[in-house]
């Protein structure tokens, strides 16, 4: 049964130095809360896992709170580069970064397999890639029908996996609407998952039969953070905050701006800064 | 009626325009999305547009700045998860087009939007391939569109990230893959297209204004030219207006803090 | 393009002689309107792939549609067997019936792999247990990264699904709500596909971002067919008519009984008479 | 106080009793729904019940006549596609406690629902394994129930639908499956666990006013007794009033036509 504790609480509890740790979210209800406690907590060696790593694993690894990312697009969506992650892999500041990468597809087929409790996925691809070439992960297994060949990957291995929902009743389930990305699986493949929302509610009423909820027994620990995905959006709640991924471009492009950004807003802040951000909008 | 246009709007009419009311279009973010919602609002208004956040057939009013603008799911007929888009959509065969750019792209149309240089020790570090390996192999055909200049039309390209024609001929057909990969390049200057045999990219027309020799300065080999290239129909009114709107309209809604 | 057409119409043109039709439906959505065209429209040699095939592939088998059941759960939920496929496969009557028997894992799994479009799917299954021995669909493969050994199935491959669902919009979106089982993975996994609906509307309006919506172009006709589920049931519509399950048993035990119900129900009936059972209880 | 109670009521009143609060059950038509739903009416109101059909923590006022009845949707948290529900929730490992029955049992509890007679050409066929093949395996430990007779608690099983302890011992280890598998078996005669090392199914305990001469005449092969088998404490006074309370509010919704 999920927890329900503050964020430092839920963090100190749940994420280890050294852990594998995905904070996912497909552009919409990236944990950015969850992540600046992570950094105030001063976590180190971390394994990044996901998708789409963007601003808030840019400010992660900018802090030196990482040593590896997994991941297949790593980008500011539609503005250009992560500086700081460039920063650290090309260059080694604050620290060297390994990389493990893969396509989308292969990612997305090494949670769902994950969360299935099987420890590979088969799917068709890379063909004529060559990624394969710098990834030894990626293989390949025979069709036992077709002899067709496959491409294969394996399951994601999560320690803990934090995610941000709209959210929760009393008892810790969890309601997740819009873009729901792999958080689902995120969560489902993780030894421990903290699971930040809006709102905690009486009923969950989620609105259809088939909406998509996390049973509180399947999550460790559900914190609430209005505003907790800012500048990421939250459907139903506020809107994605373009102006500031425009903005963070120029912040993270030298080191000294990105550090004075990093100390003002999340140093000597807490999570509470975020609520700014949490107006209800549907 | 003669209306000034810039080279980047001629890219995405031209782009707008190969599109059909039947397709069923795997959007990127940039470009290609301004031309499937182009298209959408003029001849195409039924085709469907699907973003790999996992919006199924939608509908933005603005252009999405991320592939996962709130957007796109609220217009979406319905929204599924990301793995599901991947699995049962793309990979199920159900794209007849996809759409690609990168940083670099070969006569063969293979892209590179990996890294500039040695993989291990890159110049530069870029995003990395996302969706496209598969959506290269996946979607019944590929569309690129990328601005034209020397950089980025190579003679080899740094990193395989996504396939096009391999090395030309049967390439793609040898590695086990049926689609048809790339069948357009569209840029700021012109339209290419792979030659029926060799696969080779060859410019089937020029943009107006736009001329061969600015065309061979833009590339990193020695493209070709078709016989019969001719001049590519430059914007017309209702495209300009539908374009020029829509851009404003992303415009408004992205720059202020919504 | 979903077509809008009469439910002969839709049969007519979409189920063939020998073609394999999947007939989905977890004891929810069951196309019962549907399987009585087919037994009207006198189709032979089909070969009936469900997870759990009930009384609709009872009526089919007993009508002397079929030739093979492809099948993980073959019975009257609750009550018992399924009289009048027991009596083909074991006697013969009205013709032999060839079976193809898997676990529910394993059908689920081909669905999913058949609607993503793979040859094959991976599972953690039938570990000791007989049907390997019997069904020579059933392989296995060697996990790359960790050499486990998982069990496989072939995706289904399906020349038509029929399936019920709530309701669908004029374009032919359609909207499923409830228990869904695997019913979106029959579709797309089918080359043709027939959707009867209990109602046609101007907007589809799902509840939910997330609900279960079949887009237009996935779906090859869409019939309005009121109550069309009956006795099986339509979340939302109608309930389970747990009643006529039980009195199944008897009208099917014997030929006779069985040959006379089918006549005068179906035989001299027409998808009108479901109408009655359509009451929205929602 | 004495209170008279079917055999039946006794099973299920000893099956429920078995479960915790903290129980995560894949529940099965019949015999375990009733228990499970006991429980969760009694000693384990936080027993989390699924049904295959896709229903998560569902919770059912009436019991369900299919493993699909529209009263597990509408009271369930959530309700999943079927391939979903095998692949995340049963083969992800999230399961404590399985539910299965048979027509035949073996003494290590592996069970037939296949067929009697030879599986090409059987005397009777019946509905197949289901889910029970992996039920068996993936989830943490199996609860059977079972009516005790000697025509399915036998010397040997016509086919092997479902693995319990297969040969005895470590006879799953030898499978690679690393879950408990059956750690009770009950009848309405009695309650049976398999013996620590050897796996064989042996008598724990008799229900009220059973004798060993009965179980013995029930079962298909020299049933063993612990010897410390004692009785079943009867049902209680709540039990059989939550029990028949369930039952008849099920008779009453599922005699009609709704």
């Amino acid at each position: 049964m999920a927890e329900f504790l503050s964020l430092a609480q839920a963090i100190e509890a749940n994420v280890k130095d050294g852990d594998a740790v995905a904070m996912e979210g497909f552009t919409h209800l990236i944990p950015f809360a969850a992540g600046h406690e992570i950094i105030r907590q001063k976590r180190k060696r971390l394994s990044l896992i996901r998708m789409t790593p963007d601003l808030i694993y840019d400010q992660l690894i900018g802090m030196g709170c990482a040593e590896r990312m997994t991941f297949s697009w790593g980008g500011n969506p539609g503005v250009g580069s992560l500086h700081r992650f460039r920063d650290a892999y090309q260059n080694g500041w604050p620290n060297q970064i390994e990389i493990v990468e893969h396509s989308h597809a292969a990612m997305a087929n090494a949670y769902d397999a994950a969360a299935a409790g099987l420890p590979f996925a088969v799917f068709r691809g890379y063909r004529g890639a060559e990624l394969p070439r710098v990834n030894p992960s990626i293989k390949e297994v025979i069709c036992p029908y077709t002899g067709e060949k496959l491409a294969t990957v394996p399951a994601v291995k999560l320690d803990v996996a934090i995610i941000h929902a709209q959210k929760a009743d009393r008892k810790g389930n969890v309601l997740l609407e819009g873009i729901v990305g792999v958080q689902k699986e995120a969560v489902l493949a993780a030894r421990r998952s903290v699971v930040t929302v809006e709102e905690i509610v009486d009923e969950l009423n989620p609105p259809s039969p088939n909406s998509v909820v996390l049973p509180s027994w399947t999550v460790k620990a559900v914190v609430q953070v209005p505003g907790g995905a800012h500048p990421s959006y939250t459907h139903g709640y506020y809107k994605r905050d373009n102006a500031f991924y425009k903005a963070w471009d120029e912040i993270a492009r030298e080191r000294d701006t990105f550090t004075a950004w990093m100390d003002e807003n999340v140093l000597r802040k807490g999570p509470e800064v975020f609520a700014a951000h949490a107006k209800k909008v549907a | 009626m003669s209306q000034t246009f810039t080279p980047n709007e001629m890219m995405t009419v031209a782009a707008a325009r190969a599109l059909t009311n039947d397709d069923v279009c795997f959007v990127g973010i940039g470009a290609p999305s301004a031309a499937c919602n182009l298209a959408r609002h003029t001849h195409a208004p039924g085709i469907v547009l699907i973003y790999e956040s996992g919006t199924l057939e939608t509908r933005p009013n603005v252009l999405p700045l991320s592939i996962g603008d709130g957007e796109l799911c609220e217009t979406a007929l319905t929204t599924v998860s990301v793995p599901e888009m991947f699995r049962y959509w793309l990979q199920g065969g159900r794209i007849t087009t996809g759409f690609l750019g990168g940083a670099q792209i070969d006569r063969y149309a293979n892209l590179n939007t990996t890294v500039v240089g040695p993989y291990e020790k890159p110049s530069v570090r870029l995003p990395g391939g996302g969706g496209a390996p598969e959506i290269a192999t996946s979607c019944g055909q590929i569309f690129i569109t990328m601005a034209h200049s020397k950089r980025a039309f190579v003679e080899k390209i740094d990193f395989f990230t996504s396939l096009g024609h391999g090395e030309g001929g049967d390439s793609r057909k040898k590695l086990g893959v049926t689609t048809k990969g790339p069948t357009k390049v569209i840029t700021d200057l012109c339209v290419m297209e792979p030659d029926d045999k060799t696969k080779e990219l060859t410019v089937v027309s020029l943009h107006p204004g736009v001329t061969k020799d600015q065309v061979i300065a833009a590339t990193g080999w020695q493209i070709k030219f078709a016989p019969d290239a001719g001049e590519t129909p430059p914007p017309n009114e209702t495209e300009l207006k539908v374009l020029r709107e829509l851009h404003a309209r992303t415009k408004a809604a992205h720059g202020g803090n919504a």
